[in-house]
């Protein structure tokens, strides 16, 4: 692992035990998370996007969910070996992660001053914690005075931009708009300075405009945080604003990974052509859109090879055999499609 | 200021069930009998006492003056009197009344207690062993009638391991009782200092306590269960999760916490199914209580009773139903108190 | 001009009562003399012309799923004027309504809770059918087939339940009913949000074919500027229950006039990373419908708002040719 | 339509069978009320024949005699056979439960259809009213009613029924107010469906199969509620045995021959427990969520 890289996953695949049969989530993703980079993840509902957050995380029910096989290195460690304790100690200050609704995902019966002082808390117990860890069964260290976490707290409002924190401390989720719920969100996760924050769909229970503001806070964040991103996505637009390098999923698979520009401009994998021709837009509206013939298929029954080929228009005889390897073809431009 | 106009509102929700509940009781004891005299003289009244009580409470007239007489005797303290004994059914009740209200507050704290804790062990270890285990365990609470767990109680822990002294009324005959203050002995006898009262009438009211809690404390446990679970899949614990907080914080007290609302909610129903269990509960342990007071009526065909017995139970309800929907305030921020 | 509009719909008035879930709430609003009231649309006016499509566009709050439902008359307008081929609609008794019924459908946005779980599709296409008298059963059952068979579906499906679709093939049911008595005016309510992006093509591309083969005319309401923008001729962009400005769909996209408009379209992401820039400032969230700011509603969000702007309400003016605007400062 | 094709879309019914299958639990219930279903049913076709002995067959001589290979149960104070009386109890209580819950469903699903559905006054003024029968505990009402309406088990059935349907009202109507915000009702009244026609063709269809499973969580509940009444005096009378009533007959033997009110009490415990069981299998397995 280079040093420059943070999370790397490789060869991941999982299954969930259904009723309806076998879900074969995630076959075999590869994926490396680079220090202060934003890695936009995109793919259309059912893809394994979110599978893969909250495996990086730890956060997926075991049972029903099941690794079969695969790797996730962070600081040199593989995660998946890890005990629940360990990986506990990971989460918050190590990896960390924000969700699509920020109502449901502040608990409606504390204060946001409350939620975020947990976060606090647990990066200053663990950072205490560490130069004399066999004393650590002694008796806890004592919570600081209420204004030295306040300010901390404050603070971290602050940082995503929110004018008057000294009463939004005071509130309950319920009592803010949206958009004040997402940066609320935003700052908790933050407030234990985590090198990988993973953000499952932010902006889209939010409206454009708003949307457009979170968007713009996070690239501002970024350049003042330590932090990288892993920004989960369908919005292929989202994707475009937002990210450095950006990995396009397809039924469980990464079938594509570039810097942002080069994605964008010279898609390589069909299933990424098809799906930018598709997208309505202003050069679209003439010529009429391309869509992609047929459907997503079931994670159940999976098409055997390459799981895009009964809807690729390239598609040839070995693509239906061969289940294709994500390959770099050109400097940082991996793609897993069988060559020509 | 807010609580105020909240509780104001409240109690201006209550004033239609108050008068549902008094047109019901109305209903019941003096139209769907056929012939309420009779009925209420008792079985053993002759013709004249029969047109007597007829005329003293106008169950002769048209039903609309018969309500309005009904309502406004309620409300001067005649609720009507015993056929049998002559005595006035809401003297009885007084009389009464504090021993169910105290087999009924122990057996809540018994079943709350009991209820929550295994609902939560139940949910932090679903469909293990343990949450099996308790699940059924509760079932076989609810699922029993009144008089079984009454009397296995009585044969196990009176007829064969002799624990406790045997079944009768609150307090020995040998002790005297403490001085009326709330006519919760417990309570009264805390109050005075007396320390004989107060243990010998606990080891009177743990029994039958013991009996209605196991009744009813699954009612709690399964809702504390699946509002656990249902907060357990909610976005705020893995959030909670991802910050980093160790898992018993995260079941602790951001799902607890939320678990709990809903928890309430089931304790005005737990509350009248234990009034309605001590009908049962109170007769076999021979708890003197309103109860049994009912029990007995039931027996000897004293309407009046019954019907007494049946709105003051209403009466009940109705003001925990209050005490609840104000506890529900302090635990979610989300109420409004406009 | 008349003749060539097949709705008019003209100083649009919806407004709810808010949390009015008890008498007691009745009692309590008669006391304090006001009740609370959303101002869900509030004096809207529009046409929509034969074979075209308008598209209406807005955030989350601005009315117009609220719109489309009052045009339908699935609720009753609080005042204002709707009229369908010549007829004001408003003012038809249940009976007649239903009559005209036939020739207004509607799609709905979400494939999942718009098709009853427990009926056959074929109850499911032909109940507009039904319900409008028709008896000829094998007369309904060839019309079925024929609706399906328009939107990419076979006849067999037609004794099969809608959880044996997907999604996409769910949303096609949805049209296929909505097409089956042969309406002239369709409302799309957000019929590709629920959608992945591979099947909102196919979807809007079979909606566009349709709306050439049977002459339909379209009033398309979105939040997805995109897909207003692909599907529209004209469009019109809607804020806290009223039209803020209206013009053909290039016009709109390329040369804003209003600044909520131009807010709205910079907000827009674009899936090209050589396309990001600075965003047109916008200060806040939209406020609730319930209190609406004085003068012009979007006043308190506005970067030109001056006093004047507090005050009076500026009304729709054609600024330039077939390009309306409420603005006292507007762009350009 | 048949009724398993209302409780189930067809394909669910496969998977819906499966996880019953799966769950030991549901296994026991099904069998419980299964055993019960045919006690009750030999008692009506078959009556004293299917009985070891006559359960009203007086004999002091072997009066309270314990359980053993001869009478199972033992005998009573009586020296009636407690298993027989045990049996041919058995079809009064499932008559009982049947029609309870059977009309509470039925009372349920048209007053909750229509107030959920229509909302407003009338649906105000249900709410008010099932607020007044939930606030009185169910055993004293149903004491109450039963008494006024004098002694005999159809008066229980009709008391049980007064304070059971409230309950139903309450459940359907809150599944109609659920129903009523998916878009296909919606679409119904774009299509010009009539008021009526939605509640005929929607809403009850997509109310009806929670409420049939949650009454069969019920009926053992009935049960329960049927044998406090005749323990309290009111219902069976004399000498047609009903369990409830066995158990206060024989209490006064607690002591001496528990096995007179014990056996017939944790028969009636056993019978509740079977069909909460099957009632909660059954739900888990309809609820979407156990399928993920």
């Amino acid at each position: 692992m280079s040093t420059d890289e943070l999370v790397k996953v490789e060869g991941l695949r999982l299954i969930f035990e259904t009723l309806y049969g076998t879900v074969k989530a995630l076959s075999g993703v590869d994926l490396t998370i680079k220090r202060r980079e934003v890695l936009g993840l995109v793919g259309e509902s059912g893809c394994g996007k979110t599978v893969l957050g909250l495996s990086i995380i730890g956060l997926l029910p075991i049972p029903p969910g099941k690794i079969l096989d695969g790797k996730i290195y962070y600081q040199g460690r593989n995660l998946l070996e890890l005990s629940d304790k360990d990986m506990e100690k990971v989460r918050g200050t190590g990896i960390t992660m924000i969700f699509q609704e920020p109502m449901t995902a502040l608990n409606p019966v504390f204060t946001v001053g409350d939620q975020i002082t947990e976060s606090i808390k647990v990066r200053s117990e663990r950072s205490s914690e560490r130069p004399h860890r066999e004393k650590a069964e002694k008796p806890r260290m004592r919570p600081r005075s209420k204004n030295s976490w306040s300010n901390e707290v404050i603070e971290a409002l602050k940082l995503v931009r929110i004018s008057d924190p000294q009463s939004i401390v005071r509130r309950y989720p319920h009592e803010l708009s949206g958009g004040m719920r997402q940066r609320v969100m935003t700052a908790m996760a933050l407030a234990a300075k985590p090198s990988l924050m993973i953000a499952d769909e932010p902006t889209t229970a939010v409206d454009v405009t708003t949307q457009a503001q979170v968007l713009k806070l996070m690239r501002e964040l970024m350049e003042e945080v330590n932090t990288s991103i892993l920004f989960i996505s369908h919005d292929f637009g989202v994707i475009a604003e937002i990210s450095d390098r950006v990995a396009v999923m397809y039924a469980g698979n990464i079938v594509e990974e570039a810097p942002v520009y080069e994605l964008f401009e010279s898609p390589l994998h069909p299933y990424t052509r098809a799906l930018l021709a598709s997208l309505p837009s202003v050069a679209s509206k003439k010529k009429g859109l391309e869509a992609i013939a047929g459907e997503v298929p079931s994670l159940v029954a999976l098409p055997p090879g390459c799981a895009f080929h009964p809807r690729c228009r390239r598609a040839k005889k070995e693509c239906s055999l061969v289940v294709p390897k994500l390959t770099e073809v050109s400097p940082n431009h991996k793609v897993a499609c069988l060559p020509d | 200021m807010g609580l105020v106009k909240y509780v104001g509102r409240r109690l201006l929700l209550l004033v239609p069930t108050l008068f549902g509940v008094l047109l019901m009781v109305f209903v019941v004891s003096r139209v769907l009998i056929p012939n309420p005299a009779r009925a209420w003289a008792g079985p053993r009244a002759d013709e004249e006492t029969v047109r007597k009580i007829g005329e003293r409470y106008h169950l002769y007239d048209p039903v609309h003056i018969q309500f309005w007489y009904y309502v406004t005797d309620l409300l001067r303290g005649d609720w009507g009197h015993s056929p049998s004994s002559g005595q006035p059914v809401l003297k009885m009740i007084k009389t009464f009344f504090p021993a169910t209200v105290e087999l009924a507050m122990a057996a809540m704290a018994i079943s709350i207690l009991i209820g929550v804790f295994l609902g939560v062990i139940s949910a932090a270890n679903q469909n293990k062993p343990i949450d099996h285990g308790s699940r059924i365990f509760a079932l076989f609470g609810v699922a029993s009638p009144p008089f079984l767990i009454a009397l296995l109680i009585q044969l196990i822990f009176f007829y064969h391991l002799q624990l406790f002294p045997e079944s009768g009324g609150r307090i020995s005959h040998t002790v005297l009782p403490p001085k009326y203050i709330t006519g919760l002995f417990l309570v009264d006898s805390l109050v005075t200092g007396n320390w004989t009262a107060f243990w010998n009438s606990l080891n009177h009211l743990i029994m039958p306590a013991i009996a209605l809690a196991l009744l009813y404390f699954g009612i709690a446990s399964r809702l504390t269960r699946a509002s656990m679970l249902e907060a357990m899949r909610m976005d705020y614990v893995r959030m909670a999760r991802a910050k980093g907080l160790p898992r018993r914080t995260v079941i602790y007290k951001h799902a607890l916490r939320n678990a709990l609302i809903p928890t309430t909610s089931v304790m005005t129903v737990m509350f009248a199914y234990m009034l309605g269990g001590s009908v049962v509960t109170e007769t076999i342990f021979s708890w003197p209580g309103v109860g049994r007071y009912a029990a007995t009526s039931i027996l000897n065909l004293e309407y009046p009773a019954v019907m007494g017995v049946t709105l003051i139970f209403a009466l009940s309800v109705i003001l925990v139903n209050l005490l609840a929907d104000i506890l529900y305030v302090f635990l979610d921020p989300r109420i409004t108190l406009r | 001009m008349e003749n060539r509009a097949i709705l008019n719909v003209d100083g649009l008035v919806k407004h709810f009562p808010v949390g009015r879930t008890s008498f007691l709430e009745d009692i309590s609003s008669l006391i304090r003399k006001s009740a609370r009231v959303v101002h869900a649309v509030d004096g809207v006016s529009f046409e929509l012309e034969k074979n075209e499509t308008l598209g209406l566009v807005g955030e989350s709050g601005c009315g117009k799923t609220t719109l489309a439902r009052t045009v339908l008359l699935l609720t009753r307008p609080t005042t204002g004027r709707i009229t369908f081929e010549g007829t004001d609609i408003t003012r038809l008794k249940d009976a007649d309504l239903k009559k005209i019924r036939n020739k207004m459908q509607i799609v709905f946005q979400d494939p999942f809770s718009s098709l009853d779980p427990r009926m056959r599709t074929k109850d499911i296409v032909t109940e507009p059918l039904v319900a409008s008298g028709v008896k000829d059963k094998n007369a309904i059952m060839k019309m079925a087939g024929e609706a399906l068979e328009s939107v990419g579906l076979k006849s067999e499906h037609l004794d099969r339940f809608p959880h044996e679709f997907s999604g996409g093939q769910r949303q096609r049911i949805g049209v296929a009913r909505a097409l089956v008595t042969k309406p002239r005016l369709m409302v799309l309510d957000e019929p590709t949000s629920s959608l992945d992006a591979s099947i909102q093509a196919q979807v809007l591309g079979l909606l566009r074919s349709l709306q050439n083969e049977f002459e339909l005319s379209y009033l398309l309401i979105s939040h997805n500027v995109n897909v207003v923008y692909y599907m529209s001729n004209r469009i019109a962009v809607m804020y806290l229950g009223k039209i803020v400005e209206s013009a053909d769909a290039d016009n709109i996209v390329n040369k804003p006039m209003h600044p909520y408009t131009a807010a709205l379209i910079s907000a827009v992401p674009r899936p090209n990373p050589k396309l990001r820039r600075e965003l047109v400032e916008i200060k806040g969230e939209v406020p609730s419908p319930i209190n609406p700011p004085s003068g012009c509603r979007y006043h308190p969000r506005c970067p030109r708002a001056t006093e004047k702007c507090a005050l009076e309400e500026p009304t729709l003016v054609e600024l330039e040719k077939n390009h309306f605007v409420a603005c006292y400062h507007p762009l350009g | 339509m048949s009724l398993l094709s209302i409780l189930f879309e067809r394909k669910e019914l496969y998977i819906t069978l499966r996880i019953l299958r799966r769950n030991p639990l549901s296994v026991i219930g099904s069998i419980i009320v299964a055993i019960f279903v045919i006690m009750a049913l030999a008692a009506v076709l078959v009556g004293d024949k299917v009985t070891p002995y006559n359960p009203y067959e007086i004999d002091l001589s072997r009066r309270l005699q314990p359980p053993s290979w001869t009478h199972l149960f033992g005998t009573d104070q009586l020296g009636r056979d407690v298993f027989s009386r045990v049996i041919i109890g058995a079809p009064i209580d499932l008559a009982i439960a049947l029609i309870v819950v059977g009309a509470s469903v039925v009372m349920g699903v048209a007053v909750g259809s229509i107030a959920g559905y229509y909302g407003g006054r009338f649906d105000e003024v249900l709410m008010r009213i099932t607020d007044v029968f939930l606030a009185f505990p169910i055993v004293m009402l149903a004491l109450a009613v039963s008494m006024a309406l004098g002694p005999g088990i159809f008066h229980v059935i009709e008391a049980l029924i007064v304070v059971w349907w409230p309950v139903y009202a309450r459940t359907a109507r809150a599944e109609a107010m659920a129903v009523k915000e998916n878009q296909y009702i919606e679409a119904a009244r774009a299509s010009g469906s009539s008021n009526f026609t939605i509640v005929r063709n929607h809403i009850v269809p997509n109310i009806i199969s929670p409420l049939l499973v949650y009454g069969t969580l019920d009926l053992g509940f009935v049960i329960l509620y049927a044998s406090v009444l005749s323990y309290l005096g009111l219902g069976a009378q004399p000498p047609q045995p009903e369990w409830g009533k066995m158990v206060f007959d024989g209490q006064i033997f607690l002591r001496s021959a528990w096995w007179v009110p014990i056996i017939p009490g944790l028969i009636i415990l056993i019978v509740v427990i079977g069909f909460s069981l099957f009632g909660d299998a059954l739900r888990d397995a309809l609820d979407p969520r156990m399928r993920k």
